[in-house]
């Protein structure tokens, strides 16, 4: 069983050299940052794996903690991209006060 | 008997994965790769969290795969909206019945 | 044929990160991107240190790297923390990403679309 | 021989994204690969039986290092001349590759060339039942080698000191950080609502179980440090004040509570000794001080110097 999951493990990556490539192709800042998230749930997936194929099932709490701070990076990204990184990508209305705000003092 | 039903589980979840890459790849726009992500890859993830389910030795660890995929469909779910009011909107003209974008204006295409 | 260990697969790719690291370092003009290399610098580090201790599987990992391993990344963080804060403040002081000294034209990044 | 395959294809990827975030031209793009390096790295650990460190990187590294370089990115790129057309390679280049390829390639040598290994494991194991933790690397940490983590405690402090130094005048003794806006019941606001109590959950477990299996005050702590970020930028909350007295006590009170217990050690021996048969407890206590301090020293480290508030 154990070689089974390093092998699935080991395709689980393959698939996520496949994001890699997405990200350094773009084209858009969107691209990059959603195959980025990609390989946020291949590698928890990758873990779960691994935990499975050594049996050490304290690695499931890494998985927990990667799942859990997946969303953290692409929030940060879309704050970043209005305002000084703490506009509301939600908002048009805050969106032009953030660009407003963000002329030169 | 239950080794069986993590193989066949947890392969799947894989030949989602892979699907999930595959459209990252070859989807024309930011946006259909958008669906390609969240939708095939937590799928992907359930799957393989669900054929180690049957595996685990206690009742924590169950509860910590459940919660593993649960958080895993929370972050994609919000960052997929998110990303997607942002990308650019040139990608919608190729994209008839996508929603309208209501605050996409090009910025992420500057930098 | 032997199968490579893990030790000696990290060990070796932390070795590299070292060097990918530092020609980042020295290249790059753009501040950030320095931080960047210095951060896989680091990562490179740790990683040899990690790998080296573990060459023997059978004994376990070492908790003492580990323990020290683990004070590096969070010490990394606040220096990166602290030189990105830096970098910001120069930014907006001097309207540039770089150092003076460093204004000749050299590999240099862009968004393209 | 599957386990070296999956090394090697491991190993190969943190390259590829290692070296993307050195030689890619745009520098959104390289901040992308670092933080997909981070999660990769964060595997690694995990192949060479580190799950504390694996649980540390996928905390930091692919985590907080992230909203950091992000946030910095769109506050540079903002203010920063037109970007210079790149040229060929040059010599300065060429000799900086072969200066670093003999570097990489020299250490590569020392470590194949390495002595028997005479690792610690032993050591730490003959003298776990008197460290008051279960799992050797908290023994580590918190007892065997304290001095590491005290002052790497204080070195977390020095560093929010230079970036709280960053400030303008005006800005003195307000709010750490730009003040995040969003849409009230949005996606972002929602999201920010949900994650929080899970993640404390979380943090608060790598704390606990941090005396017995992998985990302890710096991931918990990390993880709490997140949490308290995603609710700032979901516009739930606002960042304190630097001047706050609360914030400047839960910034302090974990180095000085392991301090005085160091030196309170004195009389029961030595400095930074825990006498074993209190261990335990005393552990878990400067465990928990060490956690919100960490908590509040990161999430301030990410949120910045403070700023002029604006006008409403």
């Amino acid at each position: 069983m154990s070689s089974w999951y390093l092998l699935l493990a080991t395709g689980l990556l393959l698939t996520i050299g496949g994001a890699l490539w997405r990200v350094w192709r773009g084209p858009d800042q969107a691209d990059r940052m959603m195959a980025a998230q990609l390989v946020g749930t291949g590698g928890v997936a990758t873990i779960l794996l691994l935990a499975a194929a050594t049996g050490e099932w304290a690695m499931l709490d890494v998985a927990l903690v990667l799942a859990l701070l997946a969303a953290l990076a692409a929030i940060a990204f879309v704050k970043s991209v209005r305002g000084a990184g703490h506009g509301d990508p939600e908002d048009e209305a805050q969106n032009d006060a953030a660009r407003a705000d963000e002329a030169p003092r | 008997m239950s080794d069986l039903f993590t193989i066949v589980m947890t392969a799947s979840g894989l030949v989602f994965f892979a699907a999930g890459t595959l459209g990252l790849i070859r989807f024309p726009d930011t946006h259909s790769r958008l669906h390609a992500l969240t939708k095939a890859d937590n799928l992907g993830l359930g799957l393989i969290a669900l054929g180690l389910a049957v595996q685990v030795p206690g009742l924590a660890d169950l509860f910590k795969l459940v919660l593993i995929w649960a958080l895993a469909i929370l972050a994609a779910g919000a960052t997929a909206q998110l990303v997607a009011r942002i990308a650019a909107p040139a990608d919608l003209g190729e994209e008839p019945q996508s929603p309208p974008d209501e605050t996409g204006d090009g910025e992420t295409r500057r930098t | 044929m032997i199968a490579p260990s893990a030790s000696l697969l990290y060990g070796l790719c932390g070795a590299a990160l070292i060097g990918l690291g530092l020609y980042g370092f020295v290249v790059h003009r753009r501040l950030i991107r320095r931080v960047l290399a210095f951060n896989v610098i680091g990562s490179g580090i740790f990683l040899l240190f990690g790998a080296s201790s573990y060459r023997d599987p059978a004994a376990g990992a070492d908790p003492v790297p580990q323990a020290m391993i683990i004070t590096g990344i969070v010490v990394a963080l606040s220096a990166t923390a602290l030189a990105l804060a830096l970098i910001v403040a120069y930014a907006r002081l001097a309207q540039s990403g770089a150092l003076p000294e460093d204004a000749a034209p050299g590999a240099d990044d862009e968004d393209r679309p | 021989m599957i386990a070296s395959l999956f090394d090697l294809t491991l190993c190969l990827l943190i390259l590829a994204a290692a070296g993307a975030a050195v030689f890619g031209r745009a520098a959104f793009m390289a901040v992308v690969f670092f933080i997909v390096y981070g999660i990769l790295i964060a595997i690694a650990w995990l192949r060479l039986g580190a799950i504390d460190v694996a649980l540390a990187e996928a905390a930091i590294g692919a985590g907080l290092t992230g909203v950091l370089l992000l946030a910095a990115l769109a506050r540079i790129t903002r203010r920063i001349d037109a970007p210079e057309p790149s040229t060929g390679p040059d010599r300065t280049t060429l000799a900086t590759a072969l200066a670093s390829l003999v570097i990489a390639s020299a250490i590569a040598f020392a470590f194949l060339t390495l002595p028997e290994p005479q690792g610690l494991q032993e050591r730490v194991a003959e003298n776990l039942a008197d460290a008051g933790a279960e799992n050797p690397v908290t023994a580590v940490l918190l007892n065997f080698r304290g001095w590491d983590t005290l002052l790497e405690s204080i070195v977390l402090l020095a560093a929010l000191l230079g970036i709280w130094t960053l400030a303008r005048d005006e800005a003195w003794g307000g709010r750490a950080g730009p003040r995040h806006v969003t849409r009230p019941g949005g996606v972002l606001a929602q999201f920010g609502r949900v994650l929080p109590p899970i993640g404390l959950l979380v943090g608060i477990y790598l704390v606990w179980a941090g005396s017995k299996q992998p985990g302890g005050a710096f991931q918990g702590g990390t993880v709490l440090a997140a949490v308290w970020i995603v609710t700032i930028m979901a516009g739930l909350m606002q960042a304190p004040r630097v001047a706050d007295r609360a914030l400047r006590a839960a910034l302090v009170i974990g180095p000085v509570i392991f301090l005085a217990l160091a030196v309170a050690g004195v009389v029961a021996g030595a400095f930074l000794v825990f006498p074993p048969v209190h261990a335990g407890w005393l552990i878990l206590a400067v465990e928990a001080v060490l956690t919100l301090s960490i908590a509040v020293t990161l999430a301030m480290l990410v949120f910045g110097p403070p700023e002029e508030e604006e006008k409403p």
